[in-house]
């Protein structure tokens, strides 16, 4: 095949194929070029120009969050966020979206998904020690929704149950728009000593550029433009870029960068995975950063394939790739250290001065333009919202019905999206490494530092029912809810990295709910001070012109000095008393329990008071320092109902209470609210403290039932009827036909 | 007493087993390269978890045909301790010291869960500190963990006392709720579960240490014969 | 009754990494003629002889389940009366 | 250069999960004249000619790396002068 040449691009407007617009073409070549780029520079600018690169939709909305605090080494821009912890050791971390692949190719996918993030923090010379992830489906009373869970969840456990690194925690949902468009959101965190920290720059003339990894083939090619694009019914053709994971390579590859960054760090001055847009990506961005030219020699990049293009070895998306820039008196000994390690590495191209990007192929010149046209001269688009009709400010509830309390209290516990996870977490290794503290099932995962007093906890969260119904308030609480998990843990949140998965920007409708969740989330992630530190962002989630939901995932950490204060959800002993923290008001607008007696989510949310939640979160974590209780359970969907089931179901322990409120309340989700048991003994010091913040609501208890009174009535329901309904939901669910 | 961990490409718990013989009895341990042919000077040798090559083709077949194999099939002969977990046991059947194969889980699903075990034999040397018929938790992380055998296979084994702990109830599909066999000979263990995992209560469980202390005991009682 | 045997493989250009890894294998255990390795996956599948359309039946199958036409082809034989 | 294709399976008397888990998932798509399902693997080894025993070259092989006798059986064929 013969390539087509510069002037035919432009006359039959291929690079239009490719996602670039006429603007864009014109501005490459007026602007930046002074001449029409061939078809390998066309090929460079339409994915490096591609939303999933450039971020040119949503750059403009990112700048809303902060990334400072006084524990912040570094935020946005590099492969992920890093965060002080003290004793000079800091935490890494970020997450990725893998939404297209995995609809596609839902095993490997999920699976890539979960290499790429790897690799951004191991690129950064951390060693990664959990994984967490975040999943929607659509509904699971279809084969093919239960097809894709089910392959989904087994790459993600496939890949990284391989490799070593502990799966701890997450998030799975379930909603009908998602039936063809599930989310795959990946997160990783790794741990680091500040003086190990590398970055991916390319510096210093003549310093030598050394591929290391898997062969390129031709696999993924345009991923990057195919993530940024949506799905219909008729364009399966697309679906070439479908790639297939090698965790072993990985392995290999990880242990030997980790080891190459502590014991040889002077051998290499910046270290880049290869993710999306594949070499182009990762060199261009390194020299870019570090204000510098390349030259890369294409022949010597190891192929799997024959014949490859330089287009196509460019853009390929050939997993488990790396990119060091290196000094040259040390090339063969990197290169003999790789290979012990079963690695290739070889040397294919050179730091220079020059801000170009040269790139050659059996001796001719293949591509030459300006590094910086190609990295920061992408275009940045400011769209117009438009308010969808479906957002209103009637601050009107809906009224829930409830006849039998027994009952509903029970169909809540067996709905998807509240019912125990397990069936697919169990098949994630999340023991490994043998630092896990606290296991998927609780409201953040916790993960010791070995050879210290610290934990670290996370958690993946992101209502997306709010987020619809209310793009600001339901960003808020994306936010507050998972620093109430990690609170609840007994850890102090300090850092946020998240996956924001939305509809196509171009339409106005969407591009407000992105914006207005975006502003939310800025605004609570401020003033609570958790810095936004990393992020990825996943655009055009549609199917035949349906969008998802509105799907912000907040990926947070936090930080727990001393290991011996972790707390958990469930009640520990009989006769502990047990306390409602925080207000439950009037609120059903985008619940649990609204979505099961509508079969829909709508009206508007209730103003969040920051002021008390910051406040509240302060005082749940005193409680804790003070050692004065022994579970802590924030509430999220299904509400107090729910929450009260949880903290019962873990140690099968019931309960009895009575509150002072109508019965339906039990279902409000009123956020940032907390239910803790504290024993006998403490209780005088424990109400001290929290005055009128909260009030005892009843006791622990061992008979086996959950008895509950409100203002208008009363309802026992027997504890292992609940758990086997709450445990056995998804699986029942996923083996009937 | 010093203890070698071997460490093919893609172990992934050989750090894991290599901190737990350091904390917990405090012995001399190294890791060792599966390209070495020598264990001298080594009391006894841990065959760790993971997916040794990427567990492809199958579990531990490729791990089969490293250099160390043949090494370590020697101390075998000699009569050291040799123990292998998750992939290590896999490693075990596939060359051969152990009967019987590691099959995908009944359910073909990986599985990963803490689960009670029974502890059949309390008079091996990696088990004289536990009683007889005692239950312990320690989790389990594996998609082939099914243990097969055929039927003259099992009665052997049974009739050997070869059957060293049985999962308290069936996980896996494994013949007659196997989790851990030992040869006739008494000196090599295999076991899917992971007692590397349970030292401590803080991460869910410490009942793996008395795994530890058995071999360091069982090695003092022979030194000082 | 019919024995329906399914072949897949991924496509060419896709990395096969379980081939890689057993070729080097093969190599490690001295047997250097061996080229190279690809795997796949076989199914056999026993098939009622009252199905009227067998194969549009087998090849919905193997689209829709057996086989991922993203990265996979397949090819099947079937044995009529197969015990 | 020859191909030779290797099939790998569990013996008749294994229950094979894998097997059982895509049957299931077949009768769940409705194709209920599929009775029974087994789930193999499949290798495709390019063989260099001057090998001078190639059936004793492959059996080996297979003996000690691509099936495990404890559970496995295989069969295998070989094409000549494939490209
Ligand atoms: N995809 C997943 N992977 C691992 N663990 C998960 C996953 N989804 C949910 N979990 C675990 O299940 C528990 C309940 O999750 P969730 O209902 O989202 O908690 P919360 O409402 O407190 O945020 C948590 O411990 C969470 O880590
Ligand atoms: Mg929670």
């Amino acid at each position: 095949m013969t390539e087509p040449t510069a002037e035919m691009i432009q006359e039959t407007k291929l690079y239009r194929s490719w996602g670039l617009s006429d603007q864009e073409f014109q501005t490459i070549a007026n602007d930046i070029l002074d001449r029409l780029p061939n078809y390998t520079e066309t090929g460079l600018f339409s994915v490096m120009w591609s939303e999933h690169c450039s971020y040119k939709n949503s750059k403009n909305v990112l700048r809303k969050f902060s990334n400072k605090s006084e524990r912040v080494l570094a935020g946005p821009g590099e492969d992920a966020g890093i965060i002080d912890i003290g004793d000079n050791q800091a935490i890494v971390f970020k997450a990725e979206s893998h939404n297209h692949p995995s609809a596609v190719e839902p095993y490997q996918g999920a699976a890539t998904g979960v290499g790429g993030i790897i690799r951004d923090i191991f690129s950064m010379g951390a060693t990664p020690i959990a994984l967490l992830n975040s999943l929607k489906f659509g509904d699971l009373d279809d084969a093919h929704t239960k097809y894709l869970a089910e392959e989904i969840v087994s790459g993600i456990g496939g890949y990284g149950n391989c490799i070593g690194i502990p799966t701890v925690g997450g998030e799975i949902a379930f909603q009908a728009r998602y039936k063809k468009n599930p989310i795959v959101n990946a997160m990783c965190v790794g741990l680091i000593d500040h003086d190990d920290v590398k970055y991916g720059k390319a510096t210093g003339k003549d310093n030598l550029i050394v591929y290391v990894g898997a062969k390129t083939g031709r696999d993924g090619i345009h991923g990057a433009t195919f993530a940024s694009d949506e799905f219909t019914d008729s364009n399966n053709t697309q679906r070439s870029a479908v790639q297939v994971g090698d965790p072993f390579m990985e392995k290999l590859l990880m242990d030997a960068c980790i080891e190459l960054v502590h014991e040889h760090s002077d051998w290499i001055m910046g270290i880049q995975d290869m993710g999306a847009a594949g070499l182009v990506s990762s060199t261009a961005e390194m020299a870019s950063k570090a204000g510098s030219g390349l030259i890369l020699e294409l022949d010597n990049v190891p192929q799997r394939e024959t014949e490859m293009t330089p287009y196509e070895i460019m853009l390929s998306e050939s997993q488990e790739r790396m990119v060091l820039c290196i000094k040259p008196k040390y090339r063969q000994e990197i290169i003999d250290f790789f290979t012990d390690k079963m690695l290739d590495a070889v040397v294919i191209g050179k730091v220079t001065m020059d801000g170009k990007y040269k790139i050659y192929q059996q001796g001719k010149v293949v591509c030459d333009i300006p590094i910086s046209g190609l990295v920061d001269d992408a275009p940045e688009y400011k769209h117009v919202g438009i308010k969808p009709d479906r957002i209103t400010d009637s601050k009107e509830q809906f009224k829930p019905e409830i006849e039998s309390l027994e009952d509903t209290w029970l169909k809540i516990l067996g709905q998807p999206t509240i019912s125990s996870k397990e069936y697919f977490y169990k098949t994630y290794d999340s023991q490994i490494k043998a630092n896990t503290v606290v296991k998927p099932g609780s409201d953040a995962s916790v993960v010791r530092v070995r050879d210290t007093k610290k934990a670290i906890a996370m958690t993946n969260d992101g209502n997306s029912r709010m987020v619809y119904v209310d793009p600001f308030i339901g960003g808020q609480m994306a936010v507050v809810e998972a620093a109430s998990n990690l609170v609840a843990s007994g850890a102090i949140p300090i850092g946020i990295t998240d996956c924001l998965n939305y509809g196509n920007p171009e339409k106005p409708e969407i591009f407000w709910e992105f914006e207005k969740s975006v502003s939310g989330m800025a605004m609570a992630s401020r003033r609570l001070n958790i810095p936004v530190v990393s992020g990825n962002v996943s655009l055009y989630n549609e199917f035949n012109e349906i969008a998802i939901y509105p799907s912000p995932m907040i990926g947070m950490t936090g930080l727990i000095e001393d290991i011996d204060n972790v707390v958990t959800q469930g009640f520990k002993d009989s006769g502990d008393l047990i306390y409602l923290i925080g207000e439950t008001r009037n609120e059903f607008n985008g619940s649990e329990i609204q979505q099961l007696q509508m079969h829909d989510v709508k009206g508007s949310l209730n103003k969040i008071n920051m002021d008390q939640v910051e406040s509240r979160f302060n005082l749940i974590l005193k409680i804790i320092t003070n050692k004065l209780i022994n579970s802590c359970h924030d509430l999220s969907e299904g509400g107090l109902s729910v929450a009260l089931s949880e903290a019962a179901f873990e140690n099968k322990l019931g309960f009895q209470c009575e509150v002072n409120m109508p019965t339906e309340y039990l279902f409000s989700e009123t956020p940032a609210r907390f239910v803790v048991s504290v024993s006998k003994d403490n209780q005088k010091e424990f109400e001290d403290l929290i005055g009128n913040n909260g009030a005892k609501i009843g006791f622990v208890t061992d008979d086996n039932r959950m008895n509950i009174k409100t203002i208008d009535t009363e309802a026992t329901i027997e504890l292992d009827e609940a758990i086997s309904i709450w445990k056995g939901a998804i699986s029942c669910l996923m083996k009937k036909n | 007493m010093k203890f070698a961990v071997i460490v093919f490409p893609g172990s992934n718990c050989d750090k894991d087993l290599y901190f737990a013989v350091k904390d917990s009895i405090h012995a001399e341990v190294e890791m060792i390269d599966y390209r070495e042919t020598s264990l001298d000077g080594f009391d006894a040798v841990l065959i760790p978890g993971g997916f040794s090559y990427g567990d492809y083709l199958r579990s531990g077949a490729i791990a089969a045909h490293a250099p160390i194999i043949k090494t370590i099939k020697k101390m075998a002969i000699l009569g050291k301790p040799i123990l292998g977990i998750c992939n290590g046991f896999q490693i075990l059947t596939e060359i051969g010291l152990l009967p019987g194969a590691l099959m995908r889980n009944r359910q073909n699903k990986f599985i990963c869960e803490t689960v009670d075990l029974r502890v059949e034999n309390s008079q091996t040397i990696f088990t004289s500190e536990y009683d007889y018929d005692e239950i312990i938790n320690i989790p389990v992380a594996h998609g082939e963990g099914n243990y097969y055998c055929d039927i003259a296979t099992l009665k052997q084994i049974n009739d050997n006392n070869q059957i060293v702990f049985r999962y308290a109830s069936d996980i896996n599909g494994s013949v007659d709720n196997i989790a851990g066999i030992i040869n006739k000979e008494g000196n090599v263990l295999g076991m899917m579960p992971h007692p590397e995992r349970a030292l401590e209560e803080i991460i869910g469980s410490d009942d793996g240490l008395k795994m530890f202390q058995s071999i360091l005991k069982s090695h003092m009682n022979r030194v000082n014969l | 009754m019919s024995l329906v045997k399914v072949y897949v493989t991924y496509k060419e250009s896709i990395l096969d990494p379980q081939g890689e890894a057993i070729k080097k294998a093969i190599h490690g255990m001295g047997h250097t003629s061996i080229n190279d390795v690809r795997m796949g996956k076989y199914f056999e599948l026993n098939v009622d002889n009252n199905i009227s359309d067998i194969d549009s039946e087998i090849n919905l199958i193997c689209d829709s389940l057996l086989a991922n036409p993203n990265m996979e082809t397949y090819r099947y034989e079937i044995l009529e009366d197969a015990e």
